[in-house]
């Protein structure tokens, strides 16, 4: 569908940069145009995704079939026509969204538009929007993107502007924070990127224009085994090149999840982050990584993949229970929650190593759901910040009866986090432990420890911050208010909406979800081999 | 009456407590009165709709009722099928008695919060996680999967978390809070896991397909009973087992009418209606299992319940070793008893704590009228003679103890009686003799620490005459609770013939289930035998049978003695209780400190957890990012040496490589130094060292 | 015989033009500025810029012919018309840098602005001839020319101490370097007989040779390139020339010089080192003749080359000497074009060079504005400059950020097709040092952007203004740098056809 | 290495090639350890000779053409041209160092 | 022994005996006039490869111009009358070590290889032969050299000549 004649794909990635430049060319002195813009652009943005989500088609799976996605933009955007001694270069512009890609979308178009509300008291707000719609272009980009070289332009994209953002709004060790997180995503994406043109190098599909040879970065392609050249560097199954092409792009996708022990840069740039790109960073960015290793590592690697599931489960678990217990021992309040999310993002890990239609379905409504409340309690972290400038956890107590409606929704967050059925977070969290119980008995079980855990710190920290007395230099704190509620009360409505009823978001995947499952374990065990082996 | 109709009221039945909550969570502070008579009102309304549903039940329908819808659908699924999840609503027997229970009890101490929590800070809070309770604790009676169950589950954990800590300004309410949920957690996680198996291997979560899927021999052996043992698991959590009994004592910090519903009456007990509801899956084993985790429960809980001097904490432990004693009597088999004394321990203990509600009501107010603050009005050291100034209280109270001390003509008696007549014919058959020891021993305890309780409180002379000239009997609020209870706790209530307990209309309707359990991992016993008269009745309901008499002999004895020793001691003084505790001081003091079990648990697990993630921590900050940064020691040695190297920039994992690139860095920096002449030896020597590379 | 020789000789000239313009345009403007340079100072400059864009019609004319003029010593084809472009718009920038340039204004040197002039255009034509040379003597005179004319412009500020022995150091190091490379032809010589590059090959591959001479020769020979496109271990000189030259000629060396360097360089060894007689699998690829592992050499070279250019580049705070190591990692970069063996790296490289010569010119723009307007180079002069010159630091940002290779900037789309070369030839060792190097290197790009940005001015806090042609010299070299990352097709087409060489695949 | 005693009688093309390797060797000894910027020109000038040694040396022997020698010639052109530049150059150093020992010239360093 | 031979090894001893001075000598004066006579002993050996033309041009260039351009420098960057010019050395050691490498490899290796040593042409006169060639086959670079020599020269008198 289209409109303008420009498709609806397109409008929606590209409409930030529309707004960036129309914030570029706002006066001096009219800060308030800015954020007006901002805010209005990434609305429409939500609006956009809601349409999308309207035409949606369920019973279409995408993952490696064209005819499979929808809303698909396909334009020739470099085309070398060749010299005899090298085929053709060809460079797709190529969009659209399956099962896989469709909730990411929407969860980002939320997540920014409440990301730019949420941004209104920033200072040097002309350069802060600038770069956070960049930003939300680029992440846009990464889940509709379906050319390789299209996703690794906008993976990098988004690079500089969070550099950026950390870097000068961020807290007192932003400089840290900010080289932290983009040294360790460039040394991630360089390997993919090596990845990436081995598999070009490898792959080679009939134009069906010309009917010649072409190589091209479109990943539906590099997922056939057909299209790949004998004697390629990644072509046949179960080769050494394609192993260790595997662990690269896992590597590089593991650094943005974040996976332990490539997490260490998590924790600096959320609490050093301001409010708003801590909820864009945790809500959406780290997605990415687990999208990328759904969309491009297990699809065009699955050989690898089931070669290396176990060790990814094994990572699932430790990553869910070794942040749990790191975010046990936090004194910031900040700092904690960027733990939870590393214990969190373990769910996602697990769900997807066990390979089996539930755990890619909880994995992925654990990403969706993690997004949502993971954002809430950034912004809670936020809301209390801004009021008393400090976060540390004993510092606090007997919040609830002077911030009563903020504890209500801390609760609902807090709850939410660990897990509560009823609200959205215990419904992921019990379809990746059903579905990695079928795979990894044990890894599952043991993994479901955290639940424990996650129950202990997050009581400890309701304790710490709601009950017991006062202290007097709070006793003037006002309540939430009403911007702030507009930013929480929409995500908490969402968290118990799909607490109840999850089946709108489980519709909407399972389609691809069975479809991806099925191709991935079929192509792997064409190759005699089979997930499973119990630890 | 039409089925559907049937399972529309149970729905209303189970979201009217809920609208409740939404209403006064939103808007309480609002609502006239704050709400609590609305809230009230709705849960009457559950209770008249579940009577309905009840009577409806069990004179029109012999079979189960059930509703089913899709809640997901993950489509057509790889070597499995359809693999969707649908949810419903089961109405049996077991169930819409369930419901009465609930229902009643719950409306019962709604009416008397009315009074008890009259100046309360977080009034309509209150109420409204009453109904959020409620309607929980419906969804557990009502649901027809493992999977709402546990998502109920969870509910009531919520629930009872937020009502322990209704008064969060004390530490020690929210603490307990706390400990409740994570304890409750612990059983939940096992419970998860036999959920997990029971998917994996089964493909659903309704009971009667899992049941189904059992009989056909889909999930059997050692799986089986873990699974058993795990579900149960959940059980031991929720319903205060050994070995996670440890938060019911805590949770009395809670409002006392909170306690007589939640922690004594209904939410406790849910782990007994677990139990009888997965009774078919469970394997010999696996009932062993049950009935030795009963068992030890009833035993420790009311060994330590004697040496308790806090009247809620007395009920408390009162209320383990009873739940101990229903856990008990369902792993020996007797499942109807187990049951039936869950109906009628929820009456007379929510009678009990009620009671000693409205006594610590009085006390609070006495004491508060002579401006003493530090005196606990819990402590039963500080009452006595009570009984003159709130008579309603006192005798509802004695009618409450002769029924938890199963005394003929007490609704108490007919159950806990078929409870040892079962315990006793387990022994016999099983030979695990110790079930039945620690049955009898168990039901004189119990006779012994309530009568003392009573007497402590309610007789003799008052230890505090200034308090006592400000007592006064509860408001009628209060009081019309008490007695409603009192009356339930009468044998009339559930049969003609007090002494016969197979003459109530428990036993007539609820019947034990069939188990599904392959046949060679159930008791032989258990088996059906073919007898002269047709009946296909099993070596066990015979010996039951027989069982029944000198049960019932055996039991008064014991509760005999035991109401005996507690005249002695505490009544006439005969007995110096002093002298006693002297003489066997360590195992006083052991039994007064709980058995040591906080203690414990503090030592062990919750350091081991607490130490492990500070271990985490550490290991993050310092050798992963140590890892990553190089280590803060070298870097200052290294910047120190080489002079100034800007760290902001080149920092993080930045460091490490920074640290590796910056040394070659220096290193090859001192190359240039300046000085054409050296540069061109260099360049001679590189060529000459190429020549000889590329020679080779 | 005489009358074929002069038909022969106009055919050569015809072929000739731009070099000729070249030549008559360095007179003019000695001559000019003879006559006119005290009241138009700077009438050079004008001159040249006419003269290069006659040069320029004459190239864009002969691109796609294959000539082979004056007996064999000099051969017009693609591959050195798209170096000509490279050097044609390298000289015009940099004049139009000069322009500017406080250095020259404010020095001695604003009293030798035509010879400064002339001294450019002479380095291009040495540049031009590098390019074109098939000859080895031919090689080494233009190689002298270009040497010779960056001597001096190394040291035009006479009266400054760095520049003067900036000079000194480059004189002495090349001087050096050009024997050896001498030496090493007259080895080649005496073990071919032969001057030329073809002639050179046929007779290596008809009659044996030696190959521990020719491995001698090979490595002399490579002193003397290596020396001009600076890669490690002949790159001593270059910091502390860069350092030293006054600004716009440290640019105009880093693009110009290096990549007459490399043209020279690789059509040297494709045309004298290669088998053509065997033909290889894979389009476009060379096969190596026998017992002279150069491929090897040069992979070594570049894998030192960028990583000591890259890790020294760490520890230096001034931006000329930092830019000088970038272009000592960059040459690295290039190298890997070289060291797969076939056109597709080749392609890569001039690809590369397209890419280099407008983030590297820019960023050395910057630094030269920068200068201009603090008076300093120190890397502390840029903290808080991002605020008060947004457009600048924006730029130069964008700038540091393509020589990192991030997309979507032209540096990346270089990057990608060096990467590309080795990873389709299997050379994955090089290709996996060059990407962590690219990681390595955004440790000293960054932190200019993080002095600008993410620092707060400390001495002053006014805005500077940017006067119009600063900011249109930005923005002509900052348009291509960002268009070309996200639209590259026909630049790839350009530099794919530019491969072909004389007499070669 | 095994070498031909009769190499001392008919002197060959290999003669001359070993002197000019001497010279060469020298030429950069000098070049490297010489202070003085003009006896490192001078060694470089031995470089120059040695390799127009060979040249001449080669066309004689080997090649039998004339080619060594215009080689020869624009060698010793450049040699004279480079000469004059480095000595111009080294007079500028002069004028600001007010020495012309190179390891005296080392600011731009690092 | 024949009477070429013997001239060789005259103008070989006399070449690079006067080399060693000149690198090693510690006035500079002395070397410049070693490097004098080194000069010629090329000449000589250019004669004995009867490189006629070239020996003439090695005289006129070499001695008549470089040699007195370096003089030229060596006084006017020294003080000659009141101290002895003397130049210190620097890293002697890896000097020798460098250049005894560079030697040794240089002479066995040329020793070791099988030259392509056919012919042993004698030219008379080959002046002719030269001015030929430069004019046909070497053009370009003819050309080229006078623009290099154009560009040296206005170098040259850039960077010497007083500012006023």
């Amino acid at each position: 569908m289209q409109i303008l004649g420009i498709g609806i794909l397109t409008w929606i990635v590209f409409l930030p940069i529309l707004a960036m430049i129309l914030v570029l060319l706002v006066p001096k002195g009219r800060e308030i145009w800015i954020k007006w813009i901002s805010v209005v652009a990434t609305g429409i943005q939500v609006i956009l995704a809601v349409v999308l989500l309207l035409n949606y088609r369920y019973d279409l799976a995408g993952i490696n079939t064209l005819e499979g996605f929808q809303f698909v933009e396909k334009y020739r955007w470099i085309d070398v026509s060749g010299v005899a001694w090298f085929g053709r270069i060809v460079i797709e512009y190529f969009l659209g969204v399956d099962g896989l890609s469709m909730p990411m979308v929407v969860l980002t178009a939320l997540i920014c538009f409440i990301g730019s509300i949420a941004s209104w008291e920033l200072p040097k707000a002309k350069g802060y929007y600038a770069l956070y719609l960049l930003l939300d272009t680029g992440m846009m980009g990464v889940f509709v993107a379906l050319d390789f070289f299209l996703f690794y332009i906008f993976w990098e994209v988004m690079l500089l502007p969070m550099y950026f953002l950390i870097g000068i709004w961020g807290g007192p060790r932003r400089e840290y924070a900010a080289i932290k997180f983009f040294i360790y995503t460039l040394l991630g994406s360089v390997l993919m990127l090596l990845v990436m043109i081995g598999l070009y190098f490898s792959t080679s599909i009939i134009d069906p224009v010309t009917g010649e040879k072409v190589h091209t970065f479109n990943m539906l392609a590099m997922m056939d085994p057909k299209n790949y050249e004998p004697g390629a560097i990644f072509s046949g199954l179960h080769t050494t090149w394609r192993y260790i092409a595997y662990i690269a792009l896992f590597i590089g996708f593991a650094i943005k999840v974040p996976i332990v022990p490539f997490h260490t840069w998590l924790p600096d740039a959320h609490v050093e982050a301001p409010t708003p790109i801590s909820v864009i960073l945790a809500g959406v960015l780290l997605k990415m990584g687990t999208y990328g290793m759904l969309r491009i590592s297990f699809p065009i690697f699955p050989d690898g993949m089931l070669k290396y599931a176990l060790p990814m489960a094994i990572l699932g678990f430790i990553n869910i229970v070794y942040g749990a217990l790191a975010a046990m021992a936090q004194e910031d309040f900040k700092k904690l929650i960027a733990y939870s999310s590393i214990s969190h993002m373990g769910y996602v890990v697990l769900g997807m190593a066990a390979l089996n239609t539930q755990g890619v379905t909880g994995a992925i409504m654990q990403m969706f759901n993690h997004g949502t409340i993971t954002a809430m309690l950034f912004l809670i972290v936020g809301v209390l910040y801004d009021r008393a400038h400090t976060r540390g956890l004993y510092e606090f107590g007997g919040l609830a009866n002077q911030m009563p409606k903020y504890f209500g929704i801390v609760i609902v967050a807090f709850f939410a986090a660990l897990g509560l059925p009823g609200l959205s977070g215990f419904i992921s969290e019990a379809f990746v432990f059903l579905g990695a119980f079928q795979t990894y008995k044990w890894i599952a079980i043991f993994s479901a420890t955290g639940v424990i855990i996650t129950a202990g710190y997050i009581l400890w920290t309701t304790q710490r911050l709601f009950f017991g007395q006062l202290p007097d230099r709070w006793k003037n704190l006002p309540d939430i208010n009403a911007r702030e509620l507009v930013t929480l009360v929409p995500l908490a409505i969402i968290v118990i909406f799909l607490g109840v009823y999850p089946s709108p978001l489980i519709n909407l995947m399972n389609t691809s979800v069975n479809h991806l499952v099925r191709f991935v374990s079929e192509m792997g065990q064409a190759g005699g081999m089979q997930i499973g082996i119990l630890p | 009456m039409a089925q559907d109709t049937l399972i529309l009221f149970s729905i209303l039945a189970l979201l009217l407590p809920l609208g409740g909550f939404l209403l006064l969570i939103f808007f309480g502070r609002r609502l006239p009165r704050q709400g609590d008579v609305i809230e009230t009102g709705l849960v009457l309304g559950s209770l008249i709709l579940s009577f309905v549903v009840f009577f409806n039940k069990i004179l029109n329908f012999p079979e189960p009722i059930e509703w089913k819808f899709e809640w997901v659908n993950f489509g057509f699924v790889k070597d499995w099928g359809e693999m969707k999840i649908t949810l419903g609503i089961l109405v049996d027997n077991l169930s819409a008695t369930m419901l009465v229970v609930v229902t009643v009890i719950s409306s019962l101490v709604h009416i008397f919060s009315i009074g008890y929590m009259k100046d309360d800070v977080r009034y309509s809070r209150y109420f409204a996680y009453l109904g959020f309770f409620t309607f929980s604790m419906l969804g557990i009676v009502l649901t027809n999967n493992f999977f709402t169950m546990y998502v109920f589950w969870e509910l009531v954990g919520v629930s009872s978390y937020l009502l322990i800590g209704h008064w969060y300004e004390k530490k020690s309410a929210s603490d307990a809070a706390k400990k409740a949920f994570i304890v409750n957690r612990v059983g939940d996680f096992g419970f998860f896991v036999g959920i997990m198996i029971i998917w994996a291997s089964l493909k659903t979560f309704n009971f009667g397909e899992v049941f189904a899927g059992i009989e056909q021999g889909k999930l059997s052996g050692g799986l089986l009973t873990a699974a058993g043992i795990l579900v149960f698991c959940g059980a031991i959590g929720k319903s205060a087992q050994f070995p996670l009994h440890v938060w019911l004592p805590d949770a009395m910090e809670g409002p006392t009418p909170v306690s007589a519903l939640i922690h004594a009456a209904t939410m406790v007990a849910a782990g007994v209606y677990l139990t009888a509801r997965t009774y078919a899956m469970m394997t010999a084993d696996a009932l062993t299992f049950i009935a030795y985790i009963g068992a030890i429960t009833a035993f420790i809980a009311a060994t330590i319940a004697i040496t308790q001097t806090d009247i809620k904490k007395v009920l408390a432990y009162s209320t383990i070793s009873q739940l101990g004693y229903m856990t008990m009597s369902l792993g020996s088999g007797a499942y109807v008893a187990g049951f039936f004394h869950l109906v009628t321990h929820a009456a007379f203990k929510a009678g009990l704590f009620l009671g000693s509600g409205s006594v610590i009501h009085a006390m609070h107010h006495a004491l508060h009228k002579v401006h003493d603050h530090h005196t606990d009005p819990q402590d039963i050291r500080n009452m006595g003679g009570l009984k003159k100034k709130m008579p309603v209280t006192y005798y509802t109270f004695l009618i409450y103890t002769l029924a938890i001390s199963g005394i003929p003509l007490t609704s108490g008696f007919l159950s806990k009686d078929s409870i040892l007549a079962g315990a006793f014919a387990f022994g016999k058959l099983s030979g695990h003799v110790l079930i039945p020891f620690i049955g009898f021993f168990v039901a004189g305890l119990t006779a012994f620490y309530m009568f003392r309780l009573l007497i402590l409180t309610f007789h003799g002379e008052p230890k505090r005459k200034d308090v006592f000239e400000h007592i006064h009997e509860s408001p009628k609020v209060m009081t019309v609770p008490l007695v409603i209870l009192a009356i339930l706790s009468l044998w009339f209530i559930f049969g003609p013939n007090p002494f016969d307990a197979s003459s109530t209309w428990v036993e007539k309707y609820i019947h034990k289930p069939r188990s599904v359990v392959p046949t060679q991992q159930q008791f032989e016993f258990n088996l059906p035998v073919k007898l002269e008269e047709g009946a296909a009745i099993t070596e066990y309901d015979h010996a039951l049978h027989k069982a029944h008499i000198p049960a019932m002999l055996l039991s008064l004895g014991m509760a005999g003695l035991g109401i005996l020793f507690a005249f002695l001691t505490y009544q006439w003084g005969k007995i110096s209780a002093e002298k006693v505790a002297n003489a066997i001081r360590p195992v006083y003091t052991f039994l007064k400190n709980k058995w040591y079990f906080d203690e414990l648990y503090a030592n062990t697990f919750v350091l081991a957890t607490l130490g492990i993630s500070r271990f985490a921590r550490w290991f993050d900050l310092k050798v992963i990012d140590g890892i990553v940064d190089g280590s803060a020691y070298l870097t200052k040695l290294w910047s120190f040496s080489i002079g100034k190297f800007d760290w902001n920039i080149i920092d993080g994992l930045v460091n490490l490589v920074a640290y590796v690139t910056g040394f070659f860095g220096y290193v090859v920096r001192l190359l240039q130094n300046g000085k054409v002449q050296t540069y061109i030896i260099y360049v001679v020597f590189a060529v000459i060292v190429l020549f000889y590379i590329f020679l080779g | 015989m005489v009358e074929q020789f002069g038909i022969e000789l106009i055919q050569s000239l015809k072929n000739f033009l731009p070099e000729i313009t070249l030549t008559l345009t360095l007179a003019f403007v000695i001559i000019l500025d003879l006559i006119f340079g005290r009241k138009v100072r700077n009438i050079g400059a004008y001159v040249s810029l006419v003269g290069l864009a006659v040069t320029s019609f004459f190239t864009v004319k002969q691109y796609g012919g294959t000539y082979q003029i004056f007996r064999a010593m000099f051969v017009v084809d693609s591959y050195s018309t798209f170096f000509k472009f490279i050097f044609i718009l390298s000289a015009f920038i940099i004049i139009v840098f000069s322009l500017q340039s406080y250095e020259l204004k404010e020095t001695s040197a604003r009293r030798r602005l035509g010879e400064y002039y002339f001294l450019i255009l002479s380095l291009t034509l040495g540049a031009f001839l590098m390019a074109g040379s098939v000859n080895l003597l031919m090689m080494y005179l233009s190689l002298e020319l270009v040497s010779i004319s960056s001597y001096i412009l190394a040291g035009y500020i006479k009266e400054s101490e760095r520049s003067s022995e900036a000079s000194m150091k480059y004189v002495i190091y090349g001087a050096l370097s050009s024997g050896l490379m001498l030496y090493g032809i007259s080895l080649i010589y005496g073990l071919t007989g032969e001057l030329n590059i073809y002639a050179i090959n046929a007779s290596l591959l008809s009659s044996g040779y030696s190959p521990i001479v020719l491995l001698i020769a090979l490595i002399l020979m490579l002193a003397g390139f290596g020396y001009k496109i600076s890669a490690v271990p002949f790159h001593y000189w270059t910091p502390d020339v860069y350092e030293g030259a006054p600004i716009t000629v440290t640019a105009f060396l880093s693009v110009s010089s290096k990549a007459a360097g490399f043209a020279m360089l690789v059509r040297f060894l494709k045309a004298s080192f290669i088998d053509r007689t065997v033909t290889v699998g894979i389009e476009g690829a060379w096969a190596i003749i026998q017992g002279l592992p150069w491929t090897e050499i040069i992979a070594i070279l570049s894998a030192l080359t960028m990583t000591v250019g890259n890790i020294i580049a760490i520890w230096q705070n001034n931006l000329k000497r930092m830019l000088a190591y970038s272009s000592i990692a960059h040459a690295g970069y290039i190298l890997m074009g070289v060291v797969v063996a076939q056109n597709l790296g080749i392609s890569a490289m001039l690809l590369y060079f397209l890419a280099y010569l407008f983030m590297n010119l820019g960023a050395f723009y910057c630094v030269m504005v920068v200068a201009e307007k603090t008076g300093s180079e120190d890397i502390e002069v840029y903290k808080g400059l991002g605020y008060r010159m947004p457009f600048l630091g924006v730029a130069f940002t964008i700038f540091l950020v393509s020589l990192t290779g991030i997309p979507p900037t032209f540096g990346f789309v270089g990057k990608l097709y060096l990467f590309s070369a080795l990873i389709n030839a299997k050379v994955i060792w090089l290709a996996v040092v060059g990407v962590l190097n690219s990681v390595v290197s955004l440790y000293y790009y960054i932190r200019v952007v993080r002095n600008m940005f993410l620092r707060d001015p400390e001495l002053e806090k006014s805005p500077i203004a940017l006067s119009t042609v600063h900011i249109a010299v930005i923005l002509v070299l900052l348009i291509p740098t960002l268009l070309f990352g996200v639209y590259f097709g026909p630049i790839v087409d350009l530099a794919q056809s530019s491969v072909a060489m004389f007499g070669l695949r | 290495m095994q070498v031909n005693l009769s190499m001392f009688k008919n002197v060959g093309l290999e003669h001359f090639l070993v002197v000019s390797a001497i010279l060469f060797s020298l030429g950069i000894y000098a070049v490297v350890t010489r202070k003085n910027a003009i006896m490192v020109l001078m060694g470089i000038e031995l470089i120059l000779n040695s390799a127009n040694i060979n040249f001449i040396a080669f066309s004689k022997y080997s090649t039998g053409d004339i080619t060594g020698h215009l080689v020869a010639i624009f060698v010793i052109i450049l040699a004279a041209a480079e000469a004059a530049i480095a000595i111009a150059i080294v007079l500028n150093i002069y004028k600001n160092f007010l020495t012309v020992n190179i390891d005296e010239i080392d600011n731009l360093k690092q | 022994m024949s009477l070429f031979d013997l001239a060789f090894y005259l103008l070989a001893i006399i070449t690079i005996g006067s080399a060693i001075v000149v690198v090693s000598a510690r006035n500079i004066i002395y070397s410049a006039f070693a490097l004098l006579f080194t000069f010629f002993g090329v000449a000589g050996l250019y004669i004995l490869l009867n490189a006629d033309f070239i020996a003439v041009t090695q005289v006129l260039i070499y001695v008549g111009g470089i040699l007195v351009l370096i003089i030229f420098g060596v006084m006017l960057t020294t003080k000659v009358f009141d101290v002895p010019v003397r130049t210190e050395t620097l890293h002697v050691g890896p000097a020798i070590v460098i250049t005894g490498a560079i030697m040794g490899t240089l002479v066995g290796v040329v020793l070791k290889t099988r030259w392509f040593n056919v012919f042993n042409v004698q030219w008379e006169g080959t002046t002719k032969k030269i001015g030929e060639k430069l004019m046909t086959d070497f053009l370009l670079p003819f050309e080229v050299a006078s623009v290099v020599l154009l560009v040296a020269l206005l170098g040259a008198v850039i960077i010497a000549r007083k500012e006023k």
